[in-house]
C-alpha cells in the first residue's frame, strides 16, 4: 500500500538556509546552494535563503563570469527558476555597502539584482526562521 | 510561534559591519517578540568594552546599541569567562551587565536553542 | 546539535578552544577546507582525536575530493559522508551551528 | 636659503599600494586611505592605489550609503579629486566575480564603477610597483 | 623590514607562528584589530613582549582610541604612533609585509 | 629596472579565489622580466598538493598554473619546512620541485624582496 510510504517519510523538515559571504571569497554559497539542492531531494522543504553581511553581493549587479570560470550565482537563478525556493536579499545591508540610497523603495532596489532574488528586509529571515525546523548559517573566511 | 534565538559574537568590532548587522538581526527577533539571548565569546567580547571611541574613525557607536537591548526585552547577555580572562578583561571593565558563564556550560546553552546565528 | 566548523585548525589549542563549547553527544560536520583538520598530522588532529570520545565526528566527501585527501590518510575517528548525509545530520541533529575562523 | 630645505628632504618615497578587502568586512580600505593621505601631507607621492581581490567591490556599481552610515569609498573618490592619485580597478578581478563579461572593452566596464576610479589590467599594478620604492598590501579579515 | 599585522592573536602558539618570521631589527606595527594583541592579558601577550628583545614593536593611536585601549594597558614594549609615525617606519624600513588572519 | 617580489601563499586553496588571483599576479609579474619567488606557508602549503581534483567541485584546477610556473622562468618555489611537516606532509606529497626552507630563514628570504604580496 503506498500509504505506509507516509509513514517512513515522517521527518520531512523545512529549512531556512542563510548566506552571510561574497560568493568568490568564501565557499560558504556554493555549500548552501548544494545543501538546498540535496534537502529538496530528500523531499525536505527549503522555503527561504536569506543573503545578508557581505553575503548581499551573491545578487548585486550581476551579469555573469566568464565561460571557463566557475559561477556561483548562476547556480541559484537557475534553482529558483525550477524549484519554489524563495531567495531574498536584504534590503538595510545591501543599503550599506553605497547601493542606491536614493530609491528608498524596494520596487526600484529590485532591478539591482540578479534573476531569481528579491529584496526585502530583516523581517523576512526572522519569519523563515521561527517557521522552519532547521536554520543554517554558511559564510566565513577562507 | 516563540522560538529561542542565540547570536554569537565572536568577531572584534569596529573593523567591519559584522557586530552592526548582528545587533539588527537580534533587535529584528526582538521585534518579533522570539525568545533572544547573546552570547560573546572570543574576541567577541571586546564590544562590550567602556571607554571605545567609535567617532575617532567616524563609524557607528555599537555600544549605544548594546544599551538598549534591555528596551528590546533581551533575555540575557553571556559572556564567556575564558574569552574575557584571557584577554585580561573583568566584567567592570563591561558598560552593560552580563551573565559570565563559563566556557564548559556554552555547550548547554547551545543545545537549549532552536536557531544560533555565527558570522 | 550539529555543529559544522569550515576552517583547518592552525593550532591545537584553536581547537581545543572550540571543541570544549561541544556538549557530550553533539555531532561535528568539518566541511569546506575544514576538511584538512581531520587528516592524520593535521596541526589538531591529537585534539580532535580526543575529542571523538565525546562527539561523534564526520568530513564532506566532496571537499575531501576536491583537496585530494584520501580516506587512508583521515584520522580513525572520522566518518564520511555526503550532501544526502549532511542534510539527515542536520534532521536528526538540531540546532544547528557554524564555527568560523 | 631656501635649498637648504631640499637636503633635509631627501627621503621623498614613492608609494604604491594595494587593497584587497572589500569595503565593510575590512578596515583595509580605510586604513590604505588614511595611509595614502598621511604619506602625501609629509611630501611622499602615492602614485597608484590598486584594487585587487574583493578590493574591488570598493569601486563596483557604487551610489553612496545612507547618510549616517559611513562611506568609505567616497573617501577614496574625493581624494581622487583633490590630489593626483591613479585609483585602478583590476579588470580580470571585476570580470571573474560577474561583472559585464559581454563587454569586454574597458570603457564599457569604466560605466560600472564610481567617479574617480578607472578599470585596467595587473599590469598597472606590477608598473607600479616597480616604480615605486615602497608597496603596501591592505585588507584581510576582521 | 616592517610587519604589519591587523588581527590580534587568539592563542600564544598563533602569536609565535607570525613572530618567528620575522629577523632581528625587524620593525612589527600592530593596526587595526591588530592593537588588541598588545594589550597586557591579552592572549599573546608573554610571547610579543619577549619578542621585542628581537623586534622593534609599534601600535596605531587611532586604532587604539577606536577600540577604548589606554596607553596604560599597554605592554611596555609597545610604542604609539600616529599616521604620519606608520608612514615614517614604512620609509625607513623596507620591504613591508602585511600578515593576516 | 628589476625587482625581487616575493608572493606569500598562506591560505587554503579551493574555497576562494585568493590562491588563482595570486598566481595572476605572479605571472604578470613574471611577463615583466622581474626577479619572482614564492613563499608557501600555513595552510598555503596545500595548494601544492598532489592528487587534487578541483572539477569534482567545478572550479579552476590551479595546480596546473603552478606547473606552468618553470616556463615562465619564476625563481622559486619555497615552501617553510614546519607548514609542511606540521599538516603531515612531506615534499614527496608535493606535485612541484620546490625549496623546503626553514621557518627560521624566512625573515632573512622576506628582507631580500623589495614587493611581497599576502592576501
Amino acid at each position: 500500500m503506498r500509504g505506509g510510504m507516509v509513514f517512513q517519510r515522517v521527518k520531512q523538515l523545512k529549512f531556512a538556509l542563510q548566506v552571510n559571504s561574497a560568493p568568490y571569497s568564501s565557499q560558504g554559497s556554493e555549500t548552501a546552494y548544494r545543501f538546498a539542492k540535496a534537502a529538496m531531494q530528500l523531499g525536505h522543504e527549503v522555503d527561504r535563503v536569506f543573503f545578508y553581511f557581505d553575503g548581499v553581493y551573491n545578487a548585486l549587479g550581476y551579469s555573469a563570469p566568464p565561460e571557463d570560470e566557475k559561477n556561483v550565482v548562476g547556480l541559484w537563478t537557475t534553482l529558483a527558476a525550477q524549484k519554489k525556493i524563495d531567495l531574498v536579499v536584504c534590503v538595510s545591508a545591501v543599503q550599506r555597502r553605497g547601493w542606491a540610497h536614493n530609491e528608498s523603495d524596494n520596487d526600484s532596489l529590485q532591478g539591482l539584482v540578479a534573476k531569481g532574488f528579491r529584496i526585502s528586509g530583516l523581517g523576512q529571515w526572522v519569519d523563515a526562521a521561527i517557521k522552519a525546523d532547521r536554520t543554517l548559517t554558511f559564510g566565513g573566511d577562507s | 510561534m516563540t522560538s529561542a534565538f542565540l547570536f554569537v559574537f565572536s568577531r572584534p568590532p569596529h573593523s567591519s559591519l559584522h557586530v552592526l548587522e548582528m545587533l539588527d538581526m537580534t533587535l529584528t527577533a526582538a521585534a518579533f517578540d522570539q525568545n533572544v539571548s547573546l552570547l560573546l565569546i572570543d574576541d567577541g567580547v571586546y564590544s562590550l568594552r567602556v571607554g571605545q571611541k567609535p567617532e575617532s574613525r567616524e563609524c557607528r557607536d555599537v555600544s549605544a546599541i548594546f544599551d538598549s537591548l534591555e528596551i528590546y526585552d533581551i533575555d540575557s547577555v553571556y559572556v564567556e569567562q575564558e574569552s574575557l580572562a584571557g584577554r585580561g578583561l573583568r566584567s567592570g571593565d563591561l558598560g552593560l551587565a552580563v551573565d559570565i558563564l563559563p566556557r564548559s556550560d556554552v555547550g548547554a546553552l547551545m543545545r537549549r536553542q532552536t536557531v544560533i546565528v555565527n558570522v | 546539535m550539529l555543529h559544522l566548523v569550515n576552517f583547518p585548525f592552525s593550532e591545537a589549542e584553536a581547537a581545543k578552544r572550540i571543541l570544549s563549547r561541544m556538549a557530550p553527544k553533539d555531532v561535528l560536520l568539518f566541511i569546506e577546507n575544514g576538511v584538512c583538520a581531520v587528516e592524520r598530522g593535521a596541526p589538531a588532529a591529537c585534539e580532535i582525536d580526543s575529542f571523538a570520545e565525546v562527539v561523534e565526528i564526520y568530513a564532506l566527501l566532496p571537499d575531501l575530493k576536491t583537496r585530494g585527501i584520501g580516506a587512508a590518510s583521515l584520522l580513525q575517528c572520522v566518518q564520511i559522508i555526503d550532501y544526502p548525509g549532511f542534510v539527515t545530520l542536520a534532521v536528526e541533529n538540531g540546532p544547528v551551528q557554524s564555527w568560523f575562523r
